[in-house]
């Protein structure tokens, strides 16, 4: 996304305020893979992952790597006290029967209804779908991290999404670099602005009509 | 009574176009000493079944890097860029399958079941070529079972009736894919005896497995290498 | 962040008119502590969802023969007279399903599946009231999901999170209906801290499982005194 | 039924003639139950149970019960080195999933065509279907332990089963008290008949054609 890490590890540690104690949490690749760095000690969280466990901990030190312990991107992970491991449908019985408290996600679009596109550009090579379907389809929350325009300058909340989609209706919050929004039944809500932008600045790089109803303060 | 075989009569099953189910999530988990020896008996035209295509050197990647595959059915190709590059050429077919549901198919395969309901992708590309049923007015898709002429998986330990169990995050799909192929062969870090695997920790039980192969271990280097 | 409770505590969310799932097989791996404390509380016009009516006087059996459920989906009940009488004089409703379709019923409540495809009792009375569908030009039945308002378990063991370990047979259907209640209660014979368990010998993961209480022990004689 | 002891586990124990060494098995409640009794130890076995156990081995004895390991009947069991448990949803995979090699089953009307009535006596309370549907319709090799006739004298062999059907086309073999009979594509054929009964008084007791083609001769 052509994000500096400053900006990727701002928006992952404010996703991370999303997260509270006892949760279950299922992060996706890219920025949401950070998010797991910025969780206060207080926070005890048990991270899913689609391959088959639950309790993933922290990254491994750089020669402590198990070949066999893997997060669901082939990366090797650790894990706390209380994990366990499943096979991968049981792991995705667990997404689809609604027990995935929040699922934090990437996004190339994001509409004012909440549809979510992820998975291809058209044009490009198709990767494949993976778990994402599962994850914005059956997350009891689902959180969206991305830029907030394209390289070209161009919205990436719209409207419409004009990419195929990952599931319709399914996003709640997006954080991007410029601002958090939640997506509600009537739009978009404009809760916060990040540093050094302005509410102007959001509106004028959204596709979407916002609502401005900032922390203790309300507009309209 | 032992199901322990050589290498060689385990490779005897699999030949020329012959479905491939593989156990394995990003590479852990896929069973290295047979995915070589397919490699070195040269068989092609493979229809896979499996999660992921791996990378292009670790696992079952490169079966799909070295062109033996002409189908393969999973869920994301993304970590092999020569799976998606030999799509694009036309010289692989590749179906897409929702993660999960690729799960519960194989899962079906295996549980004799004649298919699941899903709700996952209704009104996206999913669906192509999929019936569809309302029940209780809801709609959902009909996603039908899988099964292999063969399946390979990657154990941890076995005993010699094919008892196994399975190394941390390298379980993954390995118990599901060992129940739905005709013949399972299963490659294990360690053969023990009958009677020194726990019952209780018994992950998949020997009923599913035909012949045990003793594994050369791992022998790639790891994706975050 | 424990999720031990008292045994009022867990009976509170257990009802009048509720639907009631239970773990165990022939009486073994019903959890006895909460089907006492439902008897004492007195709660009545359960629906009961499980795999058999157990004995007159034996785990989930003592719930049927004392009149305190009007409807029982389970596969058989043969070893418990009394509800065979209750059925009989109009007082128990029954619905009656093939033993391994049960199963599976249950794992899709839990999987979040729309249902099954099965060929099991096609052309019987199983097909009654049943949506059937052509796929690949074979004849199946629709089995819909079973989910619970509570599903009642018993285990081995169980850490402070959850996570579950049964004893031998008396797993059976335990670990499915774990998966499928709106709230899990699971009664073990011992708690343990979190971190006691062997990760890889965990049954049920702690995310299934809502409350934990400590087992009094099974209090009564077995089928075959 | 009726039958002595000793005509029970003379059925029983012609039945375990038909278990070959390295087979798996399921035995139904009844005479079934006695074939484990009339294995020779050449013949290694695992039996299934459908609550979850593979590799059952003898009854315990008296004061050795373990409660928490039981067989699909609640009865005491022990298990065998090799032996697995699982939960019931695996159980029934394993029988649905064709690995069965033998089940073995009570009966109370066997058809030439080998459909098997064995649930519910109409009239009767009815007890619930069980998992003999599956073992039926799924276990590669089907052996029906019944007695010949009803406690009226009467056929319990048809042309067409009279009660409600467990599953059709499914019986490979009958053994009963006075005869063993495979169920071909054409019919019934009649292999042994047991002592003290003459060919005369199983065609007698039969109410289904029988083709006559016992060990080592030929009739017609």
């Amino acid at each position: 996304m052509g994000m500096g890490v400053d900006i990727r590890n701002h928006i992952a540690r404010r996703a991370a305020k999303e997260i509270k104690d006892g949760m279950i949490v299922n992060l996706g690749i890219g920025i949401p893979s950070l998010v797991s760095n910025y969780l206060t000690p207080d926070i005890r969280v048990m991270f899913h992952s689609e391959n088959g466990i639950l309790g993933m901990g922290e990254s491994p030190e750089k020669g402590e790597e198990d070949a066999m312990l893997c997060n669901a991107g082939g990366f090797p992970v650790t894990i706390l006290p209380g994990a366990s491991y499943f096979d991968s449908s049981t792991a995705f019985g667990m997404i689809r029967g609604g027990h995935l408290d929040i699922t934090i996600l990437g996004g190339l679009e994001v509409s004012e209804k909440g549809d979510l596109a992820n998975w291809v550009i058209p044009g490009k090579r198709v990767p494949g779908i993976g778990g994402g379907m599962e994850l914005a389809e059956k997350a009891k929350k689902v959180i969206v991290l991305m830029s907030h325009v394209n390289k070209n300058g161009e919205p990436k909340i719209l409207k419409e999404c004009t990419l195929p989609l990952t599931a319709k209706n399914c996003v709640d919050l997006i954080i991007t670099d410029m601002a958090v929004m939640e997506v509600t039944e009537s739009g978009l809500i404009l809760k916060e602005v990040m540093e050094p932008y302005t509410v102007e600045d959001v509106v004028k790089s959204t596709g979407a009509p916002l609502t401005i109803r900032m922390e203790g303060n309300e507009f309209d | 009574m032992t199901k322990v075989a050589s290498l060689e009569k385990a490779l005897s099953f699999i030949t020329d176009e012959c479905v491939l189910m593989y156990g394995g999530f990003g590479g852990v988990g896929n069973p290295p000493t047979i995915i070589n020896g397919i490699l070195e008996k040269g068989v092609k035209d493979l229809i896979l079944i499996g999660n992921d295509a791996g990378f292009p050197e670790i696992g079952i990647g490169k079966i799909v890097s070295r062109e033996r595959a002409k189908k393969l059915i999973t869920t994301h190709i993304g970590s092999n860029p020569i799976a998606g590059k030999l799509m694009v050429e036309g010289k692989l077919e590749v179906e897409f399958c929702p993660q999960g549901i690729l799960a519960e198919r194989i899962r079906a395969g295996g549980a004799g079941l004649g298919g699941i309901l899903s709700d996952i992708g209704i009104g996206s590309v999913i669906e192509k070529g999929k019936q569809k049923v309302l029940v209780g007015g809801r709609e959902f898709l009909i996603e039908t079972p899988l099964q292999a002429d063969v399946a390979i998986v990657h154990a941890k330990k076995a005993d010699t009736y094919g008892n196994l169990i399975y190394d941390k995050s390298a379980r993954n799909t390995n118990p599901i894919v060992a129940t739905a192929g005709k013949i399972t062969i299963a490659e294990a870090e360690e053969i023990v005896e009958v009677g020194e695997l726990d019952p209780e920790s018994i992950i998949t039980p020997g009923i599913y497995v035909d012949f045990i192969v003793q594994s050369k271990g791992v022998d790639w280097k790891w994706a975050w290498e």
